[in-house]
């Protein structure tokens, strides 16, 4: 009987990757039609320059900013809770560790491609990297832009090999059950992996290494990212709390994310097996602490800034409570606080679509606290002559569209080429299941299985 | 030793008049961005006269405030560039090296003082205005930063045109555009690591505040405030 | 030269394999187990477990430090820069680099370790089998001695054994 | 700027500049062989002066080499020469004492302006349609000879007219001379928003028919009555210099400044004390406070001739409360040196008169006339001029007589079809002219009108020369070569009009000898102070000054003008609101608006660029229910515009306020249909005694329309929310 379910687990779990359905060549095709879109309005802003988006003086960032943290904070989903689960050795992670970890992968390249998108010369991006240059010149390690650049890379390459590992013993099983080029394909990518136990326990002892590794990388990065904006004197970001506030509101939204990417994998893939209400249950509770500790957060940045009562800060800070931000504020307040509040609380509510729909509001909550971060303080720097506002333009809003198809349609070919599901860690779970029940039968089961 | 390049502003003579931003513009090849740029913010002026209105009508005062480029000694626009296109030179002056600018915009952010301007586009003159630029100073690209700079091709020149006779520079000796043309001699230009300089003398006076003083950015522009007619008829 | 493995459907009997031919002298070294899982609950599934891991993880570590170190001080100092009136050595800010590379060195030297103590990427050993990936766990001696006794020890100890198997 | 051209034009941007620019269709052209001796890179420092203006500026222009795209014997090509590249005043020159306001700093951009007439031109198509077509300068001169010698012919030489801005100088002579000669009479000065008022009162009051020079820098009490004296007003240069020199330049003696008005200008909002006052009623404050001080017995005077003007009496009318009127009498006489100031809006009421003498009266009683600290008027060496025709007075028969009487019309440098109320008519006059020449260098709404154009060289290419009215304490006469060869087919009006004179059937050779404008200016220079080398160090340092002529101000007792209530046209029910129109600070009257860096410099008040708008008190709005950037409509009995509010604390709520300079019909790309102009809608108010235009008696209502906005403020708080941006 293990061997029944562990053959059918496994032809579940790979039949995605042998069976293309036309539904998904369209998503596919339409997907990347839109990404199309957003790298033509790229070189758009390229060839005419920064002037075709909203951002003016003073006013310097907006929509672009705003995505780069967004899409860096969601990256905070994968790698972090699976290693975080690995660590504590939560039995229930093991069908959602690599859903997680993809989305940290692509969500990190998203995030990472801002940065250069809201260059002036992106074509000399290349000077942030440290090598010995006939300019003679070195980055400047004092800018949280280089901080950026080392961190993201540090955290972008560690979550690949983090995901790229556990991977190994499912090319080896696709190797075995394919021929032609799969099968050489796969042959390739698993190293030819054999599964000796030497095999299987350097694999995991190694897992267990970078799991401790990256628990403080993915806590850095955001921290860095917070740095952008706190170690300028600007209202409101000159804050010491913005490295906390900042690594929370990323797991937060991070959860959100993977909880929605699971509704849909679940659905599109038939996994509902595996992906099971408990997940989005532990999942759930999760978000709902975190949407605490974020609320606690906000309350102290807004506490303190009121009593601070410095002009400047008033100024950005009333603009966001009552002024012309207040609208995207409130939305942000409703989307993070009261709206998972009771779907994660109150049992009768609890469910899969529950859940989804509470992340779907704290993705979009999160995304407008981030505007609410950037924009306002740069409107209310500076002497109140220099005062300004900010309204996006089109080239923006489609790139930042486009960043979303980007990250759907990375997924639906990355959930082509593997399982999104690592299939010995859930054989290992079935296994340490029903372990009891096999021993009892093992002398039967030696005898007559065939 | 080396220079210690500042300025002092009286708001007590400035008149709000900008001949100096004008002037500027005419010797820093400033572009003009036009309408419709200028209506999404984006217009240049590397100084500007700031207004501020006191009381109600009709006990209504107006403040006039010059303002460019403080050339703070702790600029918090240098740290944050990652390119060092925005650093600190001998004479004190923060530069903006426009040949290494990629344009991430923080300067301008990290900036107390607003004065950093950025290309949106490529400028471009309509001919043939382009034949007034100043061939002294280079075009700003499109995706660029940049700022006042104390006119550092006339600090430039002026330095040269001393050495050649082997003369130190004499106070005044180098102006600004701006101050050249301040019409109320409002705007004083000098060495503040001269003591005898009138710049020093000024940015010591009892009237000398620094603009933003609480940001901590060491300005190296000292204004000074406006004096009430009552305080002169008491002394 | 024969080699001669059997394939056992559950860890019990795997782990009874492995003790016969241990009982029938087979050197620990000589014996070659496959499975697609790990299998660490079970005396044959946690051989060799000892491993330098973490201490080359520390290691890796250690060299990331210092190069971060190095190529912020060393390169700050190349062209001293002065901005917003900070040291040309900044060690704050220098931390947050170091720290990255530290982090990334560890994880650079733990996954080195595992690629090279686990023999990765390597080539598919002499005997090999598909069935290993349904569930199978494989027991074998590549070219045993005594090719009687290896076969013995299989079938005595295995009921389940499907299949055994002479390559040459 | 079409974004489309952005990277096109970016190429050809520092052809002289820095940035390179590969594929640049300059390199494929031809070269011209330098038409001078010029050493590249190499700036040099050549005096000129400045035209903007009435203060006129010495200035040095600084000029190096550079490429520029010229036509030679009919081929475009590219040709080495000295450039002017930036403007600075001259520091010897007593006038601008080394500085320049933002106008002159901007009037390089004349010479370079994209849009300048670059050769002749003459019409074909409809009068005022547009269509000009390319002539040579012979041609060019064969018509206007034509035309000059069909008049003589037939006997009406009194049919030729020439039409000017106020000119000074030895174009003025030039100018003179030439219709005396010719029989014509005396040309027209247009200029409507001048001070001829004042000029006239300070002829009654001092003998002086001239502006006032004021020795701001040595008083220690100045109060202005309305006049933008910082701004746009008088010799505003030399006048700043002088107010920072009262202010910080006299260690413990900072002198105090006044300023009275309904609307706080530039000059205004730097005032220690600002009053507003009841449009119209200046000089009743004044009289007032001269009443104080005869009565305190701080100066000796007639009480008896002021006795209608008791404090509370003028409380009354001004609005100003009475503790104030007699703080402001004892402060004035108190702290001599003390000057008065009158200007601008004051004296555009009907009653300007009574205020400008009422002023002048108060200076008398202060006793700093021609003393330091106080006003002198400036000698005018070689000032030889007849009185020009009046302008309103061609107007009016032109439109009279079905017949035009003016069969030719000369026209330089004036464009009354903008700048005159339409309710003049003057477009209506023009065209009836059978033939107009221009020798402006531009198509502005007046030349538009034109059948020849005769480009003149702008003041960088051709010899200027001047005699400032006011703004020195000495005698100024200015003059200075061109600083710069001419980039376009152009030739320097004086020039064309000598060569016409020698070419004419009649010849007019005698009264003007001379071959070229040089040779007369030689002369003429020679004539105000003989010497050996006067004309070289005069053309050297741009300008001969010295106390020659005759002395500043002859003493005269005060003499107390009768009052005279003011007239507003549109009665107060219908038109509650008083219309200020004042000289844009960076326009003026509207001549300059088509200059970039003018349009896109901020107002330093509104912080407004490449707009106009209405300034209208917070609390009028407020009551009105407009918010900042609302548009309205304003409609006086003359007609209506349209601009967007601008709220300000700093102006009476019974007044709104709108600059002068946009709304041009025609002007180059950068002015073209931007904005509304405020002069079109003026009654055709005037001072009786000279005619002047009340430019400030018109009354208006506004009410809001459903339009776009297109107020554009530099001050982005302001764009957004004007209350807590102060």
């Amino acid at each position: 009987m293990t061997r029944k379910s562990d053959s059918s687990l496994t032809d579940d779990l790979l039949r995605p990757v042998f069976e293309t359905s036309t539904k998904f060549y369209v998503t596919a095709a339409v997907l990347a039609v839109i990404v199309a879109a957003g790298f033509g309005t790229w070189f758009y802003q390229i060839y005419w320059g920064m002037g075709v988006t909203g951002d003016n003086w003073p006013v310097f960032w907006g929509l672009h900013e705003t995505n780069f943290v967004f899409w860096i904070g969601i990256s905070h989903a994968g790698t972090l809770i699976s290693a975080i689960l690995r660590i504590v050795n939560a039995t229930w992670r093991r069908p959602v560790t690599r859903c997680a970890e993809v989305i940290t992968a692509f969500a990190l390249m998203i995030g990472a491609m801002f940065p250069l998108v809201h260059l002036g010369r992106p074509w000399l991006a290349w000077w942030l990297i440290p090598y010995p240059s006939e300019r003679l010149l070195w980055p400047n390690y004092r800018s949280p832009l280089v901080w950026d650049f080392f961190a993201i890379n540090t955290y972008l390459l560690s979550s690949l090999l983090f995901l790229a590992l556990p991977a190994i013993p499912d090319f080896a099983l696709i190797r075995d059950r394919t021929t032609g080029w799969r099968n050489w394909l796969y042959g390739k990518l698993s190293l030819g992996w054999q599964g000796t136990p030497r095999q299987w326990h350097r694999l995991e002892s190694a897992m267990h290494m970078m799991a401790l590794a990256i628990i403080p990388i993915a806590i850095s990065v955001h921290t860095i990212v917070s740095f952008d904006f706190s170690m300028a004197v600007v209202p409101m970001w000159h804050s010491t709390i913005f490295g906390p506030y900042f690594v929370v509101g990323a797991i937060f939204s991070g959860i959100a994310a993977l909880n929605i990417v699971m509704a849909i994998v679940r659905r599109m893939l038939h996994l509902e097996k595996y992906l099971q209400p408990i997940h989005f249950r532990n999942l759930g509770k999760l978000m709902l602490a975190m949407s605490l500790l974020w609320g606690y957060f906000v309350f102290n940045e807004r506490l303190v800034t009121w009593y601070g009562n410095t002009p400047h800060e008033m100024a950005a800070l009333w603009s966001t409570q009552l002024g012309r931000y207040s609208p995207m504020f409130w939305t942000m307040i409703f989307c993070n606080f009261i709206l998972p509040f009771p779907l994660l609380t109150i049992r009768k509510l609890r469910s899969i679509t529950a859940t989804v729909i509470a992340s779907c509001g704290v993705v979009i909550g999160m995304w407008l606290e981030r505007f609410l971060i950037i924009v306002p303080s740069l409107s209310y720097k500076g002497t109140s002559y220099s005062w300004g506002t900010y309204l996006p333009r089109w080239p923006e809003i489609v790139i930042f569209g486009a960043s979303f198809a980007a990250m759907a349609l990375l997924y639906l070919l990355f959930s082509k080429f593997i399982p999104i599901i690592s299939i010995w860690e859930m054989k290992v779970g079935e296994h340490s299941n029903i372990k009891v029940a096999a021993q009892v039968q093992e002398s039967e089961a030696a005898g007559e299985l065939v | 030793m080396p220079h210690k390049w500042g300025m002092a502003v009286d708001l007590d003579r400035c008149t709000g008049c900008e001949a100096c931003v004008v002037a500027c513009h005419s010797e820093n090849n400033i572009p003009t961005v036009g309408e419709t740029e200028a209506a999404r913010g984006r217009a240049m002026h590397w100084i500007r006269i700031e207004r501020y209105w006191e009381g109600e009508f009709p006990e209504v005062q107006v403040k006039f405030r010059p303002v460019l480029c403080q050339q703070c000694d702790e600029a918090p626009c240098e740290p944050v560039c990652p390119t060092y296109a925005s650093s600190h030179s001998e004479d004190g002056l923060n530069s903006q090296i426009y040949n290494r600018c990629i344009g991430t915009r923080y300067c301008a952010n990290a900036c107390g003082y607003n004065v950093r301007f950025f290309n949106f586009f490529t400028p471009s003159w309509d001919k043939p205005l382009h034949l007034q630029l100043n061939p002294d100073v280079s075009v700003r690209e499109g995706g660029v930063m940049e700022k006042c700079t104390f006119c550092i091709q006339r600090i430039n020149a002026g330095k040269v045109s001393a050495g050649i006779e082997q003369r130190p520079l004499l106070d005044g000796e180098i102006q600004p555009a701006c101050v050249q043309s301040c019409t109320a001699n409002a705007l004083v230009f000098g060495d503040l690591a001269d003591p005898d300089s009138t710049v020093s003398k000024l940015s010591k006076s009892p009237r000398g505040t620094k603009l933003l003083e609480e940001l901590g950015t060491k300005p190296k522009v000292t204004y000074l405030q406006r004096g009430s007619w009552d305080d002169s008829q008491k002394r | 030269m024969t080699s001669m493995y059997g394939l056992f459907s559950t860890p019990e009997l795997a782990q009874q394999a492995v003790d016969g031919l241990r009982a029938a002298g087979v050197p620990e070294g000589e014996i070659t187990i496959q499975s697609s899982e790990p299998m660490e609950e079970y005396e044959f599934g946690s051989r060799d477990r000892e491993t330098l891991m973490p201490w080359n993880a520390v290691l890796g570590g250690a060299i990331g430090m210092a190069a971060g170190y190095f190529l912020t001080s060393v390169t700050q100092k190349s062209w001293p820069m002065v901005t917003g009136g900070m040291p040309i050595v900044t060690n704050w800010t220098n931390l947050i680099i170091i720290f990255e590379l530290t982090m990334l060195g560890a994880v650079f030297a733990s996954v080195i370790t595992l690629l090279y103590s686990a023999r990765l990427p390597g080539r598919l050993p002499k005997f090999y089998d598909a069935e290993i990936s349904n569930g199978k766990i494989l027991v074998g001696v590549a070219s045993p001695r005594e090719m009687e006794k290896v076969e013995h020890a299989l079938r005595a100890s295995s009921g389940g054994v499907r299949k055994l198997e002479l390559l040459s | 700027m079409d974004r489309r051209n952005f990277l096109k034009v970016g190429a050809l941007t520092g052809a002289s500049a820095t940035l390179t620019s590969c594929g640049n269709p300059e390199h494929q052209m031809i070269r011209f062989i330098p038409e001078e001796e010029i050493q590249g890179g190499i700036a040099i420092w050549k005096p000129s002066v400045c035209p903007l203006c009435a203060t006129g500026c010495g200035m040095l222009v600084r000029v190096v080499d550079g490429e520029a795209e010229v036509i030679r014997n009919g081929k475009k090509g590219l040709i080495q020469m000295g450039l002017a590249r930036k403007l600075e005043g001259n520091p010897a020159h007593p006038i601008s004492q080394g500085k320049l306001c933002a106008r002159g700093q901007a009037a390089i951009q004349v010479t370079y302006h994209p849009d300048r007439i670059i050769h002749p031109l003459k019409r074909n198509g409809v009068r005022g349609s547009g269509p000009f077509q390319e002539i040579t300068w012979d041609e060019a001169i064969t018509i206007l000879l034509s035309q000059i010698d069909g008049l003589a012919a037939a006997g009406s030489q009194n049919a030729l007219a020439f039409l000017t801005k106020p000119m000074r100088g030895q174009r003025q002579t030039l100018i003179s001379r030439f219709m005396q000669s010719y029989g014509a009479p005396p040309p027209m000065n247009f200029d409507p928003f001048g001070d001829q008022v004042l000029r006239r009162a300070n002829a009654h009051s001092f003998g002086h028919e001239q502006l006032p020079t004021f020795d701001i820098a040595q008083s220690r009490y100045v109060i202005s009555f309305g006049a933008d004296f910082l701004g746009s007003w008088n010799a505003a240069v030399p006048q700043s210099a002088g107010y920072g020199e009262m202010r910080q330049g006299k260690p413990g003696h900072r002198g105090k400044f006044v300023q009275v008005e309904a609307r706080m200008s530039q000059t205004g909002a730097n005032a220690d004390e600002w009053v507003p006052v009841n449009p119209g009623t200046e000089g009743v404050l004044a009289l007032g406070m001269a009443h104080v001080i005869v009565n305190l017995k701080l100066r000796p005077g007639n009480l008896a001739a002021l006795a209608e003007y008791t404090p509370a009496e003028v409380a009354k009318r001004t609005g100003v409360k009475t503790e104030r009127i007699e703080r402001l009498a004892r402060e004035f006489a108190e702290n001599s040196p003390a000057i008065a100031i009158i200007g601008g809006t004051p004296l555009a009421h009907t009653n300007g008169m009574f205020s400008a003498l009422a002023v002048n009266t108060l200076n008398t009683l202060s006793g700093s006339m021609g003393k330091p600290g106080g006003i002198s008027f400036m000698p005018q060496p070689g000032k030889d001029a007849p009185p020009g025709t009046s302008f309103n007075k061609f107007v009016t028969e032109q439109l009279a007589s079905p017949e035009s009487p003016v069969k030719a019309l000369l026209l330089h440098e004036a464009n009354p079809v903008y700048g005159s109320p339409s309710a003049w008519r003057v477009r209506e006059a023009l065209s009836k002219i059978p033939f107009i020449a221009s020798f402006g260098s531009f198509i502005d709404e007046t030349s538009i009108l034109a059948d020849l154009v005769l480009p003149d060289h702008s003041f960088l290419e051709s010899w200027v020369d001047d005699v400032p009215e006011s703004g020195a304490g000495i005698a100024v006469a200015s003059v200075a070569p061109p600083a710069m060869r001419p980039i376009h087919q152009t030739r320097a009006m004086p020039d064309v009009l000598l060569d016409v004179s020698h070419r004419l059937a009649k010849p007019l050779q005698q009264p003007l000898p001379w071959k070229t404008y040089e040779e007369m200016l030689k002369d003429s220079f020679e004539s105000i102070s003989p010497g050996a080398d006067t004309w070289n160090n005069a053309i050297a340092n741009g300008g001969v000054w010295g106390k020659t002529g005759e002395p500043g101000v002859r003493p005269l007792v005060p003499l107390f003008p009768r009052y005279s209530e003011p007239e507003f046209d549109g009665e107060g029910v219908q038109f509650p609101f008083h219309f200020l129109p004042y000289k844009s600070q960076s326009f003026l009257d509207g001549s300059l608006a088509h200059l970039p860096w003018l349009q896109e410099l901020p107002d330093v008040l509104s912080t407004a660029m490449w707009s106009s708008w209405v300034e209208v008190h917070t609390e009028t709005a407020r009551g009105l229910g407009l918010v900042q950037g609302d548009v309205v409509e304003i409609s006086s009995t003359q007609g209506k515009i349209q601009a967007p509010v601008l709220l300000s604390p700093g102006i009476a709520p019974n007044v709104i306020a709108m600059p002068m300079g946009q709304g041009h019909e025609t002007f180059t790309r950068f002015a073209s249909g931007r904005g509304a102009n405020p002069i079109s809608i003026l009654a055709p108010m005037a001072e009786p005694e000279t005619g002047a235009l009340a430019w400030a008696a018109t009354r208006v209502r506004i009410s809001k329309v459903d339009a776009a906005s297109k107020l554009i403020l530099f001050a982005g708080g302001m764009r957004e929310h004007p209350d807590d941006h102060r």
